[in-house]
């Protein structure tokens, strides 16, 4: 990916030198080399910051969500899966597609250090279906092939009616982990509510109180707000600080979705209908 | 009052029924009219349509103390409001194995038709989840202890 | 096209003829039927009044035999096919049964071969397109009344190859053939089958009826698809001729018989010898043969 | 916390036989923000609704509970008497202590008990929550489109012009009348359908109130009760209704004759044509499908002899958009095409087996044959006729499920009019039931057998084909036990009726339901049968499912009287229990928008301040006048920031909290 | 000094957990929390925990009191926290210095918070001094001297396969008593001091910022920022809470619980005013605190260079770069 950057910076500063745009999101070098961190390019010369590489994990994407009420035209570059977060946002009317334009990132992969330090294939990078983005105005180099799509709900273990408990225990230990710093909620281009119900307590739905029940009621209904809307980008589960296994959920319910009403991956297509926002008469009624 | 204390004390299942005002409910209703018999442990609330129940409440329910929850409304086609019903299906279908996911058993939570012609099937959904939630115990899953 | 083929009991014996002329024509058109090896009798008119079990179990083990051949199954027989096709039918639309049969026949049968008429084999698959190309002989001059039968498509939710009560795949045949399809409106009434050997003074009646009623219609002679309808209609036109005081003289043919004969096979390999109504007289008045035997100069 | 009053019903013995109600309302008396409680004989009743009020006055209560039925039957009720005591009707909640306890838990006396205090408690927590609610207005357009002019249409239309309000009458036939102006004589009185059915059309016609809409069609509605918006397609006619005088001369003129759709093809009608003689308007149309002007430029006869010039072929479809305040839907019924499932009976190529509409003009005077029954094939006059009852009706196997309810009475009227006009005729009538409820139906039932001497069966038939000249009708009489064979000259189907082809898309347009058989759903069966579920659409007449003419003109009327009250006020009040957007918290992600049955959200602009600056942004907005009230978008919403008032999350919640303590 | 091998650590703790409860850093999964330490459950040292061991002193969530209403009368029923001696295993030497500030704020200037008093005066000090810097760690540059733990009852670093431990109060003597037995006396000592990989200068910085609150610096540096709550929560120093009710009908209790300044409902008031509106004045407010607010009010800068904001922030703020470009800022620019 390294090898996009130097046409990355003549597109970006051409934009802002033509004016074309008045703000290009990218990535700089982080603290360390292997971090990254979001940069933000108004004048040309801010350009010679940006970086192209294996660790520009974050989608800009959200970003977009604080510049609902600016003038002028945004850039960003975006991944396979930020551009699906950016389909995404547009489809929730968040984002005027002619107020943005996209530069397109054919992503090999992320990289990340393991326990041992050692530089490894991203676990949010597992299963991705769609490398390429899926929609942009201009893309850097070639498309790539996906690394393994065959393991897009390799998270998501079989149901284990016998040992229920047990796999309760499991999902009561990370509640009790949980510290509801709502990072996965900040970060997720499906989380774009103008106020969470979790943290606006005025509404009644949740206590600010931290314990099993808040958190799993916190886990389990952010799970189903983005049920059909999720990316699949798994950014929320990178970003966590307690390294909570949030995308187990919502690939849990991507591939019930997939199940029961059909084929579907949310962010992919501008005019796909929300699986939540239709129905068929002959749906299933398995619960019947 | 914490889990173990309710199982101390003669413990009965609580369960929550979410009826749509328009079959379920007025199913209910005939089921009381027509003296068909089954156990107190049901609490129903009121709700427009099956539509009207966000899952969150059903979350409420489990977290403040319920057993059991039941959710029921026309039978698809029915709908007062035409359609309610048929988002209801797949949202509370998600819900449902969501819930089985994270380790909740299916008897807990559960969806039905009930017509409101079906006052026989009103009385006997009552019956048959009473007894499947007292096979169970009580719900410690997502209860909030305090 | 290849198919397994089940010719049934009455081919092997009061409708050779029937065999005869399908695998003449079949053969000509390139046909393969390769008959299904180890087969029995599929229970027709008698099983289903007595056991429905066994009435499903008989054609279920000849139809696993044929599943075994990896074959789609052609059924000449009227009765023969209206027993399969039941067969084939609730088997695969109920596992519950499937389960008991495969434990009664001692078999596995899945059903998931279909089970066809050569009816529907020789015309609907082959094409009436095909079947005019190949006529040498034209059939001019028969008036034909296409007989169907009550079996061959009927229940039509099962059979669902034509039209239950105005079926016309024989009358397109004979279209093609060069012949002409009177319209009558015996075409899917029960010639009295099985009657007109136990209760005579009911079956006969039925089949005076029929022949009636085509003659009325300017008809010369039938064609059938079934063994049982054409002994009926063959062997029985003379007590029924008595009946109506009429001696009708209306030959009677298997449809093979007369796709064999148009497109060119001589009277003795189509079994044109062995009718009780002697179909020469008719054919030779219309001159259908008065073109050669292509067939044998071929040979 | 409110003040909360709680009022305990004993229901006479139904509830307190089983609950102990003292307790009920002592435990009420200690639950949280309840200033009063106490238990009565009977709520509803009028002492009952005093002690409230009272109660409401002296303890200053600001929330009303009464535990008693379900609310489904009294909640109305107790709105109206907390209201008397000056409080917002929607400040009540009941606890249903009897359908829902006191009934069927009648063996467990302490169970029930437990579970009522545990209802009121529920209640009292929802009520605390409740807030103000007040109907809505939105102005009514008192005018009334009737879609269908068949008699429902036209009775409907007169009744409510009568009542002083504008009415539409839209027709796509070239005349309205009907089903009713296509019929001879009308059972059991036998009077002459076009002597009581015409002066009707011209009544309306010529009522100063309404407005007729001939050969036109519905293009498409919007807006809901009180204010809809229709387009109507008037379709090309090609004369000039403003200068025709409808003298008749080019149809006698007119070179060309097609079969006539209103004899069934039995007669025959020019290409410029009234349907019928008293046909209304009484002016003709150019059947563009075969007149050879319009095809191949040729001919034109008709503007030739047209003495007012009436005749224009470059006449175009035009377009009409008007408001009205509400719609009747009277699109009648058609015949079940019996040709295509019935192979038994020939499926039509027997030219002399016909259906019911078909004798009836056979016999009519105005009709092809002057009346005269005489068979299509020959012109013959039938001796041997044979009806069959049921062709399509009743059956699982084929056609519709149902009984089409009229045929049993005009198979008997077809039978004698048969009889009279040939009286040495056999009429056989093959039958399933003979189902005559209705006044005199019966006696004239009994006539037509005993009187008139029609034979009937009991038994289906299995088959009828020609035979030479006749037909052979193949049937069994089940009362002998055994087959029969009737040779006729003549038969006549009494097929089903039907819903009209494209009636599931005309209901799709105006936006209401439908059942399977394509006839449109009422409210509800017994208590609103001429409403549908969409407010401001009513019903009337055979589109809703077959009926004879007394019961559709009877349900004709009961709609204009619907009509007539929904137009009595200026301004219609609004259901407020519906959803609110809470634009502070709406990001207008619009994902409510679909799954609002009613189309009753929309994302709209607005401009607020945002630290000095002005900024403008989409929210959801509801439409009070279409929405219902059935609350999906609230789950749909993740903010919560459309609510459903009446059923606010946090009163659900509230709810769900208490009954699971 | 008194040492034993690091594998036979568990025999000491086992020993200590007869008198006291003993708090460690174990590990949970992948997550190192302080939990009381029970047979067999894994401690990890020289690793900073996830969570800052403040949680055991101020926890996230914490309950005040009850109350029950029944009518007019109200009940109240205090939880006045009565806490028996116990002990803080493997503290590093940062987390330590971050409860002089909590009890900077939570004890002195007359405030005194009883919840946070009785953990604190209970709580029997064990400090670990790390064997080495991770690399995120920036504690040298908050005046930290890693290799010592002043106001722990004893300390204990690692030298080759020995934990040395020495006691630094009577408290701490009495506890090594109670384990002498397992100790034995070797020649032990501390690792050479290591050079960090982050520095942060906050020289002044206070001052500069007094009169930075309208500068421009601020106008970008927030852009970056979720506005999550993860630093805030993480940081051993941050000690925001606000207090909530929960009503179960006639009864309910009151919790506090953490706060932080990057929600939006941080200092809302009741009338819907925010006078921390946007992304801009939260980021701005973390800053100032730790670098102004709190040096001005307690002479401290309220960070200790734990370095789990760097480490956990979804998008990579860092502090010390934010400190570096603060330092930079031109005022009259």
């Amino acid at each position: 990916m390294r090898e996009l950057v130097d046409k990355a910076k003549t597109i970006a500063k051409e934009l802002l030198a033509k004016g074309e745009v008045d703000l290009v999101m990218g990535w700089e070098k982080g603290t360390f080399e292997d971090k990254t961190s979001p940069l933000f390019m108004r004048k040309p010369e801010d350009v010679d910051k940006l970086v192209i590489n294996e660790f520009c994990f974050n989608s800009l994407a959200p970003y977009l969500l604080y510049y609902k009420n600016h003038q002028g035209k945004i850039a960003l570059f975006v991944k396979g899966c930020d551009s699906r977060g950016v389909v995404r946002l547009i489809q929730d009317e968040q984002v005027k597609r002619d107020k943005i334009y996209l530069i397109g990132v054919p992503c090999t992969g992320m990289m990340e250090l393991n326990h041992e330090g050692q530089l490894v294939d991203a676990a949010k990078c597992r299963g991705c279906t769609h490398p390429n983005p899926v929609l942009y105005d201009i893309i850097l180099g070639e498309e790539v092939e996906a690394k393994s799509p065959g393991e897009r709900f390799a998270a998501v273990e079989k149901e284990t009616g016998s040992a229920r408990e047990e796999v309760w225990k499991a999902w009561a230990r990370n509640y009790d982990k949980c510290i509801r710093c709502y990072a996965c909620q900040r970060i997720c281009p499906a989380c774009n509510c103008r106020e969470c119900i979790f943290v606006d307590q005025g509404q009644e739905w949740i206590e600010r109180r931290v314990d099993e029940t808040e958190n799993g009621a916190y886990s389990l209904i952010r799970a189903y707000h983005i049920a059909g809307r999720c990316v699949e980008c798994g950014e929320c589960e990178r970003v966590c600080p307690v390294g909570l296994p949030i995308m187990k959920l919502n690939k849990k319910i991507a591939k019930d979705i997939e199940e029961l009403f059909g084929p579907y991956e949310a962010g992919v297509d501008l005019e796909d209908k929300s699986p939540l926002g239709h129905f068929k008469y002959d749906d299933p009624e398995e619960f019947m | 009052m914490s889990v173990e204390q309710i199982q101390q004390a003669e413990w009965t299942p609580k369960i929550v029924g979410f009826c749509c005002n328009w079959c379920s409910y007025a199913g209910a209703d005939l089921a009381g009219t027509s003296r068909f018999q089954y156990p107190s442990n049901i609490r129903i609330i009121r709700v427009p349509c099956s539509g009207r129940v966000n899952p969150h409440m059903v979350i409420r329910a489990f977290q403040k103390g319920a057993d059991g929850v039941l959710v029921a409304g026309c039978h698809p086609g029915d709908c007062h409001y035409s359609t309610g019903n048929y988002y209801a299906r797949r949202r509370m279908l998600l819900f449902k194995r969501l819930l089985e996911y994270v380790g909740i058993e299916p008897e807990r939570f559960q969806v039905r038709w009930i017509s409101g012609s079906e006052g026989q099937k009103f009385a006997e959904t009552a019956q048959k989840l009473t007894e499947q939630i007292k096979a169970l115990g009580p719900n410690r899953k997502l209860r909030d202890v305090r | 096209m290849k198919y397994a083929y089940y010719p049934g009991c009455s081919l092997e014996s009061t409708g050779m003829e029937y065999n005869l002329s399908a695998k003449a024509v079949a053969k000509h058109f390139g046909v393969q039927l390769e008959e299904i090896d180890d087969w029995n009798c599929c229970g027709a008119s008698a099983a289903h009044s007595t056991s429905h079990l066994l009435s499903i179990a008989l054609p279920a083990r000849t139809l696993a035999l044929a599943e075994r051949q990896g074959l789609d199954v052609a059924v000449p027989c009227a009765a023969c096919f209206n027993r399969m096709k039941g067969a084939q039918i609730e088997v695969r639309e109920s596992p519950k049964m499937r389960d008991t049969i495969q434990e009664v026949i001692d078999m596995e049968y899945t059903a998931q071969y279909e089970v066809k008429a050569l009816l529907d084999v020789l015309v609907n698959e082959l094409g009436i397109g095909r079947i005019k190309e190949a006529v040498t002989r034209p059939i001019s001059g028969l008036k034909v009344a296409a007989y169907y039968g009550c079996l061959l498509v009927r229940p039509p939710k099962t059979m669902c190859f034509d039209d239950p009560e105005d079926p016309q795949t024989m009358d397109k045949l004979v279209e093609a053939l060069g012949g002409e399809a009177v319209n009558w409106s015996y075409k899917v009434e029960c010639c009295g089958a099985g009657h007109s050997t136990m209760k005579p003074s009911v079956g006969i009646p039925m089949i005076k009826d029929i022949i009636k009623n085509a003659k009325l219609n300017g008809a010369n002679c039938f064609i059938t698809a079934c063994p049982l309808c054409f002994l009926n209609l063959d062997m029985r036109q003379a007590a029924a001729g008595e009946l109506a005081k009429d001696s009708f003289q209306m030959p009677v043919f298997y449809f093979t018989q007369l796709m064999g004969m148009a497109i060119g096979y001589s009277p003795k390999e189509l079994g044109l010898n062995k009718h009780f109504v002697d179909p020469m007289k008719l054919l030779n008045d219309k001159e259908i043969f008065r073109h050669p035997d292509t067939r044998r100069e071929k040979a | 916390m409110k003040r909360v009053g709680v009022f305990v019903c004993h229901c006479g013995s139904n509830i307190a036989s089983v609950v102990d109600v003292k307790r009920v309302a002592e435990a009420a008396n200690k639950m949280q923000g309840v200033a009063f409680a106490t238990d009565y004989q009977y709520m509803c009743s009028e002492p009952g609704q005093d002690v409230i009020i009272k109660a409401i006055k002296e303890h200053r209560l600001e929330r009303v509970v009464v535990a008693a039925c379900s609310p489904r039957l009294h909640e109305p009720t107790f709105r109206k008497t907390i209201e008397k005591a000056g409080l917002n009707p929607y400040f009540v909640e009941m606890a249903n202590l009897r359908e829902h306890c006191s009934w069927v838990h009648s063996k467990d006396k302490e169970g029930a008990t437990l579970k009522a205090i545990d209802l009121v408690r529920k209640a009292v927590s929802k009520v605390n929550k409740t807030f103000p609610l007040f109907p809505g207005e939105i102005p009514v357009e008192k005018r009334c489109l009737i879609i269908g002019g068949g008699i429902a249409g036209i009775q409907a239309a007169i009744d409510v012009a009568d009542q002083g309000y504008e009415v539409v009458i839209l027709e796509r036939e070239a005349t309205i009348g009907g089903k009713m102006a296509i019929l001879d004589k009308t059972f059991p009185t036998m009077d002459c359908s076009a002597c009581i059915c015409t002066p009707k059309m011209v009544d309306a016609a010529q009522h100063p109130n309404v407005k007729l809409y001939t050969w036109s069609e519905l293009e498409s509605v919007g807006g809901y009760v009180g204010n809809f918006e229709v387009t109507i397609r008037k379709k090309a006619r090609y004369v000039d209704l403003g200068k025709c005088t409808g003298c008749g001369i080019c149809e006698t003129k007119c070179p060309k004759k097609v079969p006539s759709e209103f004899d069934f093809g039995l007669g025959q009608r020019p290409c410029i044509y009234k349907p019928f003689p008293q046909a209304v308007p009484n002016k003709p149309v150019i059947d563009a499908k075969n007149c050879r002007k319009l095809l191949e430029n040729k001919c034109g006869v008709c503007a030739k002899v047209c003495p007012t010039n009436a005749i224009n072929y470059e006449d175009k479809d035009e377009l009409v958009t008007e408001k009205f305040g509400a719609i009747i839907m009277a699109t009648g019924y058609e015949l079940y095409d019996w040709t295509k499932d019935f192979g038994e009976y020939g499926y039509g190529k027997y030219p002399d087996v016909i259906m019911g509409l078909q004798f009836e003009r056979l016999v009519n005077a105005s009709g092809p044959t002057m009346g005269k029954i005489k068979r299509p094939s020959d012109g013959k006059v039938p001796k041997n006729i044979v009806i069959v009852k049921c062709v399509g009706s009743r059956s699982t196997e084929k056609g519709k499920s149902y009984c089409s309810k009229f045929c049993c009475m005009y198979t008997a009227k077809h039978a004698t009019q048969i009889l009279e006009k040939i009286p040495d005729a056999n009429v056989y009538i093959f039958y399933m039931d003979v189902r005559t409820p209705g006044k005199m139906y019966d006696e004239f039932y009994m006539r037509t057998k005993e009187g008139y001497g029609a034979i009937y069966l009991k038994g289906q038939v299995s088959k009828i084909y020609q035979e030479g000249e006749s037909l052979v009708v193949k049937g069994e009489d089940i009362l002998a036990g055994k087959p029969i064979q009737v040779k006729a000259d003549m038969v006549i189907l009494a097929t089903a009726a039907a819903s009209v082809y494209d009636a599931p898309e005309v209901a799709q347009k105006v936006g209401f339901s439908y059942d399977k058989d394509g006839f449109f759903t009422e409210a509800h069966p017994k208590l609103r049968p001429v409403e549908t579920n969409t407010a401001g659409v009513y019903l009337a007449g055979c589109c809703q499912g077959p009926k004879d003419i007394p019961e559709t003109v009877s349900q004709a009327t009961a709609a204009a009287a619907k009509v007539g009250s929904l137009f009595s006020k200026d301004k219609m009040a609004t259901n407020p229990m519906i959803s609110e957007v809470n634009e502070k918290l709406c990001s207008g992600c619009g994902l409510c928008i679909p799954v609002c049955p009613y189309k009753a959200i929309e994302l709209k602009t607005i401009t607020e301040r945002v630290h000095g600056g002005q900024v403008q942004r989409q929210v959801a907005s509801v439409n009070a006048g279409l929405c219902q009230g059935c609350g999906p978008c609230t789950v749909a919403c993740r903010s919560g920031a459309i609510n459903l008032k009446g059923f606010t999350n946090q009163q659900i919640l509230a709810e769900v909290d208490t009954a699971c303590l | 000094m008194k040492a034993v091998n690091h594998k036979r650590l568990a025999d000491i703790l086992q020993e200590w957990s007869k008198g006291f409860k003993v708090v460690a850093p174990l590990k949970i999964d992948d997550n190192i929390r302080f939990k009381e330490w029970k047979e067999g459950s894994e401690v990890i040292l020289n690793e900073n925990s996830n969570i800052p061991p403040k949680e055991i002193f101020f926890p996230q969530t914490e309950e005040m009191y009850e109350y029950s209403i029944d009518k007019e009368n109200v009940e109240i029923k205090e939880q006045v926290p009565t806490q028996e001696e116990f002990i803080v295993f493997g503290i590093s030497p940062c987390d330590l210095k971050s409860l002089e500030m909590l009890d900077d704020l939570f004890l002195t200037k007359g405030f005194v918070d009883p919840y946070y008093k009785a953990k604190r005066d209970a709580a029997i000090i064990v400090a670990y001094l790390c064997d080495k810097p991770c690399r995120t760690c920036f504690c040298a540059s908050m005046g930290i001297n890693y290799q010592e733990a002043k106001g722990a009852d004893i300390v204990i670093f690692k030298d080759g396969e020995e934990l040395a431990f020495a006691a630094q109060s009577p408290k701490g003597e009495q506890l090594l008593g109670q384990v002498s037995p397992l100790l034995e006396e070797k020649e032990l000592k501390l690792p050479a001091p290591e050079e960090f990989v982050l520095k942060a200068d906050v020289e002044g910085l206070a001052e500069k910022l007094a009169s930075m609150f309208e500068h421009s610096y601020w106008d970008t540096a927030y852009e970056k920022c979720l506005n999550c709550g993860a630093c805030t929560y993480l940081c051993p120093t941050c000690h925001c809470f606000d207090i909530n009710s929960h009503n179960r009908c006639k009864q309910g209790f009151k919790t506090r619980c953490w706060d932080t300044c990057m929600f939006a409902d941080y200092t809302l008031m009741a009338g819907g005013h925010n006078p921390r509106p946007t992304r801009k004045e939260r980021f701005r407010n973390r800053f100032l605190h730790k670098l102004q607010y709190f040096p001005e009010r307690y002479e401290k800068t309220a960070c200790v260079g734990c370095g789990r904001c760097i480490k956990k922030c979804p998008v990579n703020v860092d502090i010390t770069a934010i400190i570096a470009q603060l330092k930079e800022v031109d005022l009259n620019g």
